[in-house]
């Protein structure tokens, strides 16, 4: 196992360190300059150039890339340009939306899910099957930022039930609170979990039928385990792993996700975050969050291979 | 009252060509402590019986008639009824060790289930009931093991494993579907022997389902043959062997390659063989289910079914013509070719050993391949990561020569690197060490080009013949790929010895443009060898050729090898690990264990007189069909 | 019930800092100016110019010297008090060299001397009639200068509110300054800005009543809340200019035929309509109605297919004729690009639309020039003096116009003034330096009931210490 | 008696035979599939040679009608036929997938090919970099290619298209590993061929169901990733029509026209759902297990 881990650990901070590389490089070709943009058509020349050289923005390439790569070792992400604040506290105050939402769709979807896919394949091929599976087809082919619309037509613009955007935040004192706050992520999340929802209830159902055709099923049933509890205690977890694999495998969809229902719901995220930094020109800002989302979606996927190990005690075995 | 009375059982399957009946009108009982055993070939309805009896039949099937567990109707019982006497009044022990534990559960838990289930232990006393019925059924240490997992056990340890979950709560009827045909021969012989054990032990009742008839020969009280959903033969067991009554039962004996040795010089005595394959459950005829294949029929045969026929006491036959056997009948087991030839070899004197071996005899020709200290081995998984990598060793310093014309044999439990030593040869794979020469040429050594052309010279027949031809091409392509590699012979050319081969294995030159799945498993392995003929080699390698094939068809294909060696001389390198086909096939065995060549020599002598334990362990694991080795009435343990 | 004294605004867009010195976005002044920060004078709604730390001020005949009296017994927020010092402070901060003032070239020209505490003296090297309105301005505010490093996110200015909680992305909250010199006159305790920039949720939230006032709101919505009670709906002119900009320094655009042919193929109405969703009023030159010297030149060049056809013609420009058009990501300069290629196309030119973030429009377009067609308007309130800079974007080139302007500059009498800019309004829309399109109406969608919104918005701010609920 | 002859077992070629076609017509979502893809086609072939109007013909007194006799799904802010729009965004849509999907088949197919009959370091190289493209969203470096060359459609393709490169060089290796593994792999090199002979003739026509499957279904995420892609403003630029920047110019208008948010939605879901149950459909009819029960 420790092997194993140790590893998945060493590919893990080699596709950090080639991401930073490509990312940094990827965004040195962007055309414009994060003073121009800051002193906008108007502003002196001479004004913009100081400003540059405030920025550091002069500063060849390679130097400014271990500079950044040397901060993060050490936490510090550098000074936004455009915000003037430390990157590094701008990304928190956005993480405390991005996370809690991709949190809440997530487990939105996997209750939503696992609780289909099982009923569906406890129906197989009965109408509460096919139904369920329809609905799921239906949810893959919906694009998540128009069923956001749809949510809001019909939730803030019919019933004025919800906010049609825009997060009021989680502390009381700029009007939020945590009521306001998960009041505000609720149709965002759903529209998220959704599609989520009908790709692992498909995994699910078909995961939990294949392992009702395993062997060790029937095993269970001549033992005397009635249909339910079979299905509890042997095809589940069996089930799970490759419902864990899809769900690691779609996190990287869902951050996707709450990057563009971020932009329909008018949400202070990371996602906009990146979007305002590209349109500013806040290159240190974008590197950052650009490298935050893969470095979650690595470490989501080592999670999901440390669920492996838990799930499965085959995985300590393959070692190689 | 009966145990277990089985009447009038139906079960029928939807397929996409209409309703098949699986099974139909099974009737039998079965007393406490009585062992039965049910018989036939793949496809017949024995597992589909045996899920009937448990109630476990996949959702679609429809099963009519009765089963009745001391009186108790089974059949239409809601589930939660089921589930009380499933595991508790009845267990069942399944075909695949492998399978049929759950992977992530730990096996002291999977064991102590049925126990917390039924008999409502708590979880301590479960388990320590779960440790005494492991140790019972063998596997030592059983109080660490219990918190192991699955995948940390043998095939073997496994299959006792889930013996011992079916007798947890001491069922009244043990089911065990083909136990045993996912194991070795070896590990065979354990467990059905720890079977019966337990059985007579516990004065259990079991269903013991078999396709090898020397299994149930040995090991039950009472059989019934299947065919095609239908019983064909019953009785005791050894009243039927002493008259074999059905012609298919008598066929499927007569087609199991012997154990008794062959005549040094002698022609080598051909198989006797049902002709076609097993139908089609869905387009069986309404009359005998084997009138199609059967050399005796009627017309009617085809639309009347047979009625019973008693043979003996409670020996019946299902068939319209007993009279047609009669002149078989009362001695089929004291007529060739079952016993004599048993009796004959014990006649033999024991030749000395490595008479075949090249090194001993004076060559007269060149050997057609020789193969020189050869060893492959596999990096193993480190332990840790400083550990330094250990190797597999699947092969070790392997030597022997096959002189053409003559055909060897190896033999070996699974993993002993039986595939590994025919990759090699076909120089598919870089041994480690040592060499191997085809005609004098090193294969290992040549350049590219030179080995394809070598290649001519050897071809290889495998095991799956679902898995050796590619899907995607028609029988033509496949047949004349090896033409193709050499790019010699143009289109038309393939084609017309694509079509000569074909001939030559018994198919049409209609079949030249069917694609794989038109054909049946026995076809399939003729177009196999077909492709391994076109070159005209002077070796084929063959691994396993005929160990996924049912007794009848292997009989076919066999026969159809030993054909081809006297029409066109090829030398076989054959793989198996029935030592019945390799006595009937090669002049000479080599047997494999852990890699290594332990023992060698012509078959009749080494089957005769093996020094090695394992050879030893080897053949006489073989379930044999002999007086004496016939399982008579409450005699749990056969005589070994 | 207690009378309301909150009040939520939302603005487009979200400043990047808050120190209107260090950033040119409208939204810092929008936030800060006057709330936060206060300058010498003070902008009114009507465009004049009031007292505000400058309690009176002397201007010298040649315009050159403004002597200003600074009121007394100012502290700013920290508590340091505020003196000429601090005066001198700011504008020699804002025209340095480390200045990143988007006015800098401005305070560059200007001597700050302190008199004594209470008393500055500003000389101007250029003359500039409207001098008193510069120092009314955002970049003119007067800052301290201990804390003005640290402006953009920890804002320190004399005014009435300090900044309480920013929440990036969402929300800046501004709290009532205790130690305010004159606590009577405020009404609001607390006021939040939030930022929402698609109109859908502009209109949703107003809707739900989660915001009070959108100043500025997106125009395509507005319908709806002139119907409703609950909402009154002002709208405001403005001093920008939205025209279609062309590089003259590309042919065939240098040819004044073509130009003019541009400009009579457009429908300003429909431009107006489908860009600005109604709120415009047209223009023929680069000046708006209200502005001082204003002269209506749409009838100059206007709407004339069977001209412009006749034109492109006379020009001898072979058809069609391919342009790119580049659009920032304002909806209208989005929706006015597709409607004018539409008619453009009429007259057989093509026009590629190619949208552009700011960044992309401010380093191609403005800085390197690469573009041929740009929809884009000019806020500031007067900035002809642009087509007299030889290497401004739009390469307009004409010793007239730079003899003119000069005129302007120096023109001390208004009634000089107003002649010199009419003519120079007419000498613009004669010579199609640009298809000059409209004004754009500020539209302010509010809560009924709050008073103290500003009618005319000659710059962007807003004045919370005007507002009140009835 | 003479034993009989074995009996052969009843034909039925497998590929385009009449056995297939009635299967394929007989399985529920293949044939919902296949009308809803056949639809789509339709529409963009028809948007070729007419439209209802002209699609860029702008009217603004006419603008955000209701559905009509004259404007059957009404018009949009400048007044343009939304029936006429949705049509050449069929177009548009398919143009993107099938570019985006060749782009993602010819490259990740070769990859995958490569990955499995070299095995070793090919392999683990090929699959690491896979893997390190998954580890970014695919939208979110869409956002950053097109934010370095600036939107467009063809940037968005490109976008597109190199992240299907991954997901076919997966499935590509993962299947072709496993038709390797097959014995008529052995046999074939046991007649002397060579890898790529080997790949071509053998493990390629094997996999190609499982690619066609795959192609179908990263067509459905290409489409869904375009309309994305404009529905942000980094896709298909104006005039151009594009299902994605109709969605995001209606969320504008939402409350004076809501029906204009819907049309858009309803024509990617019915493209994507297509495109879906036609892939669905293929994993059954063209999987080989199914085509051996004869
Ligand atoms: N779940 C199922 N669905 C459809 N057909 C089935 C199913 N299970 C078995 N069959 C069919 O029923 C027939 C009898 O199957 P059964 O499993 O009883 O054969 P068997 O005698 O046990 O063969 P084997 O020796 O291969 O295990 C076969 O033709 C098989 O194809
Ligand atoms: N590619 C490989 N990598 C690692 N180990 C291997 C490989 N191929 C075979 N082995 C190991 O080498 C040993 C010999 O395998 P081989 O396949 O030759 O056995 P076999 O005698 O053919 O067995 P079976 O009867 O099960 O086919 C086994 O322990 C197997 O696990
Ligand atoms: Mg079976
Ligand atoms: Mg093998
Ligand atoms: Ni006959």
């Amino acid at each position: 196992m420790g092997l194993f881990l140790l590893k998945r650990f060493a590919t893990l901070l080699g596709t950090l360190a080639a991401a930073s590389v490509v990312v940094f490089a990827v965004l040195e070709i962007l055309p414009g300059n994060a003073a121009q943009t800051l002193m906008g058509a108007d502003a002196d020349p001479e004004a913009v150039a100081q400003l540059s050289a405030q920025l550091g923005l002069d500063q060849p390439a390679l130097h400014r890339y271990g500079q950044w790569i040397s901060g993060l070792v050490q936490g510090d992400m550098g000074e936004s340009h455009a915000y003037g604040t430390p990157v590094l506290e701008l990304v928190q105050e956005r993480l405390a939306l991005t996370v809690p939402l991709a949190l809440l769709a997530m487990a939105l979807a996997t209750v939503l899910a696992l609780a289909a896919g099982v009923y569906a394949a406890s129906r197989h091929n009965r109408l509460g099957d096919v139904g369920v599976m329809a609905l799921a087809q239906l949810g893959i082919a919906i694009p998540n930022f128009w069923f956001a619309i749809l949510l809001i037509l019909l939730f803030s613009v019919q019933l004025q039930w919800f906010a049609a955007g825009g997060f009021p935040g989680w502390s009381e004192d700029s009007g939020g609170g945590l009521w306001p706050g998960l009041k505000a992520l609720l149709l965002p999340a759903v529209s998220l979990a959704v599609v989520q929802a009908a790709i692992l209830a498909r995994t699910t159902r078909s995961a939990v039928l294949e392992v009702l055709r395993e062997d060790f099923v029937r095993t269970a049933r001549a033992k005397g385990l009635g249909q339910r509890a079979a299905l509890w205690r042997h095809v589940l977890r069996n089930a799970m792993v490759p419902v864990v694999t899809v769900m690691g495998l779609q996190f990287a969809n869902l951050l996707a996700g709450t990057i563009v229902v971020e932009n329909v719901f008018y949400l202070p995220g990371l996602g906009r975050l990146i979007f305002q930094s590209i349109a500013n020109r806040d290159l240190i800002v974008v590197r950052n969050c650009v490298m935050l989302l893969a470095a979650m979606v690595i470490a989501v996927n080592f999670v999901v291979d440390l669920c492996y190990g838990a799930i499965d005690p085959r995985v300590q075995a393959r070692d190689l | 009252m009966p145990l277990l009375q089985v009447s009038q059982l139906n079960i029928a399957l939807p397929t996409p060509r209409g309703l098949a009946q699986a099974v139909r009108g099974l009737d039998f009982t079965l007393e406490r402590g009585e062992t039965l055993g049910l018989i036939g070939e793949s496809g017949c309805g024995k597992s589909l019986t045996a899920l009937a009896l448990m109630g476990l039949l996949p959702e679609r099937a429809r099963a009519s008639g009765s089963i009745r567990l001391d009186g108790q109707e089974l059949l239409g019982l809601p589930d939660a009824a089921l589930c009380r006497i499933r595991g508790q009044r009845m267990a069942m022990v399944f075909q695949e060790p492998m399978t049929a534990l759950n992977p992530l559960h730990r096996i002291g838990d999977q064991v102590a289930e049925p126990l917390r289930l039924h008999s409502g232990l708590g979880r301590a006393q479960a388990r320590g009931q779960a440790q005494a019925l492991l140790e019972r059924v063998g596997i030592a240490n059983a109080a660490q093991r219990m918190d192991a997992y699955p995948h940390q056990f043998s095939g073997g340890q496994r299959q006792r494993i889930t013996i011992a979950m079916a007798l947890a709560c001491g069922p009244d009827l043990l089911i065990a579907d083909e136990p045993t045909t996912a194991l070795d021969v070896t590990l065979q012989q354990q467990i059905l022997a720890l079977i019966a054990e337990l059985v007579a032990e516990r004065q259990m009742a079991l269903i013991l389902i078999s396709h090898d008839l020397g299994v149930i020969a040995q090991n039950v009280d009472r059989m019934l043959v299947m065919y095609g959903g239908s019983v064909v033969e019953r009785g005791a067991t050894a009243s039927v062997f002493s008259a074999l009554a059905h012609p298919y039962t008598r066929g499927l004996l007569a087609a199991r390659p012997q154990m008794a040795p062959v005549a040094p010089t002698g022609q080598r005595p051909r198989l006797a063989t049902i002709a076609g394959t097993v139908p089609e459950l869905a387009d069986l005829p309404s009359g005998c289910p084997f009138a199609g294949r059967c050399a005796f029929t009627l017309p009617t045969c085809h639309t009347t079914p047979p009625p019973a026929v008693q043979v003996t006491g409670d020996h019946v036959a299902y068939c319209l013509r007993p009279e047609a056997m009669a002149p078989a009948l009362g001695s089929a087991l004291g007529t060739a070719p079952i016993a004599p030839g048993l009796i004959a070899a014990s006649a033999q004197p024991a030749r000395a050993r490595g008479r075949f071996d090249a090194r001993n005899t004076p060559a007269s020709d060149p050997p057609l391949l020789q193969v020189c200290a050869l060893a492959r081995s596999y990096p193993l998984a480190r332990q840790h990561l400083f550990a330094p990598r250990s190797q597999l060793h699947a092969l070790q310093g392997v030597d022997f020569v096959v002189r053409a014309g003559r055909s060897v044999g190896i033999v070996g439990e699974s993993g002993s690197g039986k595939s590994t030593l025919a990759r090699l040869v076909m120089a598919l794979d870089t041994p480690s060490a040592g060499s191997v020469q085809l005609l004098g040429q090193d294969l290992h050594a040549l350049p590219a080009q030179a080995l394809r052309q070598a290649r001519r010279d050897m071809q290889m027949v495998f095991q799956d013949p679902y898995g050796s031809l590619d899907p995607r091409q028609r029988i033509e392509r496949i047949v004349t790929e090896p033409l193709q590699a050499l790019g010699t012979a143009s289109r038309a050319e393939q084609r017309a010895q694509a079509a000569a081969v074909l001939a030559q294995v018994g198919l049409r030159s209609s079949d030249l443009d069917k694609y794989p799945h038109e054909f049946s498993g026995g076809q399939r392995q003729r177009i196999a060898i077909a492709r391994a003929l076109i070159t005209r080699p002077r070796l084929i390698v063959a691994d396993e050729p005929v160990s996924a094939l049912d007794v009848s068809v292997q009989a076919q294909v066999l026969n159809l090898m030993q054909d081809l060696q006297q029409q066109c001389g090829v030398t076989y390198l054959l793989i198996s690990h029935d030592l019945a086909v390799v006595n009937h096939l090669c002049d000479e065995v080599l047997v494999l264990y852990q890699g290594r060549i332990v023992e060698r020599g012509a078959p009749g002598d080494l089957f005769q007189n093996a020094q090695h334990p394992y050879t030893r362990t080897l053949v006489d694991a073989v379930p044999r069909i002999a007086p004496g080795y016939i399982h008579a009435r409450r005699m749990a343990v056969p005589m070994v | 019930q207690n009378k309301k004294d909150t009040v939520v605004l939302a603005l487009t867009l979200e400043p990047p800092g808050l120190d209107p010195t260090a950033g040119a976005a409208s939204a810092i002044g929008e936030i800060v100016h006057y709330n936060i920060f206060e300058t010498l004078t003070k902008i009114n709604a009507d465009g004049s110019v009031s007292p505000l730390l400058a309690e009176s001020w002397e201007v010298s005949p040649d315009l050159r010297t403004t002597t200003l009296r600074l009121r007394k017994g100012v502290k700013f927020q920290n508590g340091v008090p505020f003196t000429a010092a601090a005066v001198k402070f700011s504008f020699d901060r804002a025209g340095g060299d480390k200045s990143t003032n988007k006015d800098k070239r401005t305070f560059a020209s200007l001597t700050t001397q302190v008199v004594d505490d209470h008393t500055v003296v500003i000389i101007n090297k250029d003359i500039d009639p409207d001098f008193l309105f510069v120092l009314g301005q955002a970049t003119a505010i007067i800052v301290e200068p201990q804390s003005a490093a640290t402006n953009a996110t920890k804002p320190v200015g004399t005014g009435p509110y300090k900044l309480s909680h920013w929440s990036k992305g969402a929300s800046i909250t501004l709290e009532q300054w205790a130690g305010f010199r004159n606590p009577g006159a405020l009404r609001i305790r607390r006021a939040t800005f939030r930022f929402i920039s698609d109109p859908a949720a502009q209109v949703a939230a107003l809707l739900a009543g989660d915001i009070d006032a959108f100043p500025r709101v997106t125009p395509r919505s507005v319908a709806q809340f002139k119907a409703n009670p609950r909402f009154q709906v002002v709208v405001s002119g403005s001093r920008a200019k939205t025209i279609l900009a062309i590089n003259h320094a590309r042919k065939p655009l240098n040819d004044v035929r073509v130009r003019r042919a541009i400009a009579a193929a457009i429908d300003r109405k429909a431009v107006i309509d489908g860009g600005g969703d109604g709120y415009g009023i047209a223009i023929g030159s680069h000046y708006v109605p209200g502005a001082f010297g204003y002269v209506d030149t749409t009838g100059i060049n206007p709407y004339d297919l069977d001209k412009a056809q006749k034109l492109m013609a006379e020009a001898g420009v072979k058809l069609p004729l391919e342009l790119t058009m580049t659009l920032p990501p304002p909806p209208y300069a989005r929706q006015g690009g597709e409607v004018i290629a539409a008619q453009l196309a009429k007259i057989g030119i093509h026009v590629k639309l190619q949208n552009v973030e700011w960044a992309q429009w401010l380093s191609a377009t403005y800085g390197r020039k690469q573009y041929d067609l740009t929809l884009i308007s000019h806020v500031e309130p007067f900035d002809l003096g642009n087509f007299a800079k030889p290497d401004y974007y739009w390469g307009y080139q004409s010793p007239q116009f730079n003899a003119l302007f000069e005129q302007i500059k120096t023109a001390a009498r208004p009634s000089d003034r107003a002649r010199l800019l009419g003519d120079a309004q007419r000498l613009l829309a004669e010579d199609a330096a640009h298809a000059f399109l409209y004004q754009p109406q500020w539209v302010t969608v509010a809560d009924k009931r709050l008073k103290g919104l500003w009618k005319d918005m000659p710059i962007f701010v807003n004045d919370l210490s005007a507002l009140h609920w009835s | 008696m003479p034993p009989h002859p074995p009996p052969l077992p009843a034909t039925s070629a497998p590929h385009a035979a009449p056995g297939w076609l009635a299967r394929a017509l007989h399985h529920r979502s293949f044939a919902l599939g296949a009308v809803l893809v056949a639809l789509l086609l339709a529409c963009a072939a028809l948007s070729l040679v007419w439209t209802p109007w002209s699609p860029y013909a702008m009217d603004l007194p006419a603008k955000l009608q209701a559905p009509s006799a004259q404007h059957w799904l009404g018009t949009d802010a400048f007044g343009r036929d939304v029936a006429s729009l949705l049509l050449v965004g069929a177009r548009n849509s398919l143009v993107v997938g099938a570019i985006a999907v060749g782009i993602g088949l010819s490259v990740g197919t070769v990859l995958g090919l490569w990955a499995a009959a070299q095995r070793g370091w090919v392999e683990e190289i090929t699959m690491r970099l896979c893997d390190f493209t998954f580890a970014f969203p695919a939208i979110l470096s869409a956002i950053m290619l097109t934010a370095v060359w600036g939107a467009g459609i063809g940037n968005a393709i490109i976008a597109i298209g190199i992240f299907n490169i991954p997901t076919f060089a997966r499935v590509t290796r993962a299947s072709a590993n496993a038709v390797w593994a097959r014995d008529f792999i052995l046999a074939a090199r046991a007649c002397g061929k060579g890898r790529l002979r080997t790949t071509l003739e053998h493990v390629l026509p094997n996999i190609a169901p499982v690619l066609v499957v795959q192609a179908t279904v990263q067509f459905a995420i290409a489409i869904l990733a375009e309309a994305a892609l404009s529905y942000l403003g980094l896709g298909t630029q104006p005039p151009a029509p594009s299902w994605g920047r109709m969605l995001s110019e209606a969320q504008t208008l939402m409350f004076q026209a809501p029906l204009l948010a819907v049309w858009p939605g309803v024509a990617i879901a019915l493209a994507v759902l297509g495109l879906n149950l036609l892939g669905d459909g293929l994993r059954d009819l063209l999987d080989p297990r199914l085509s051996r029960q004869r």
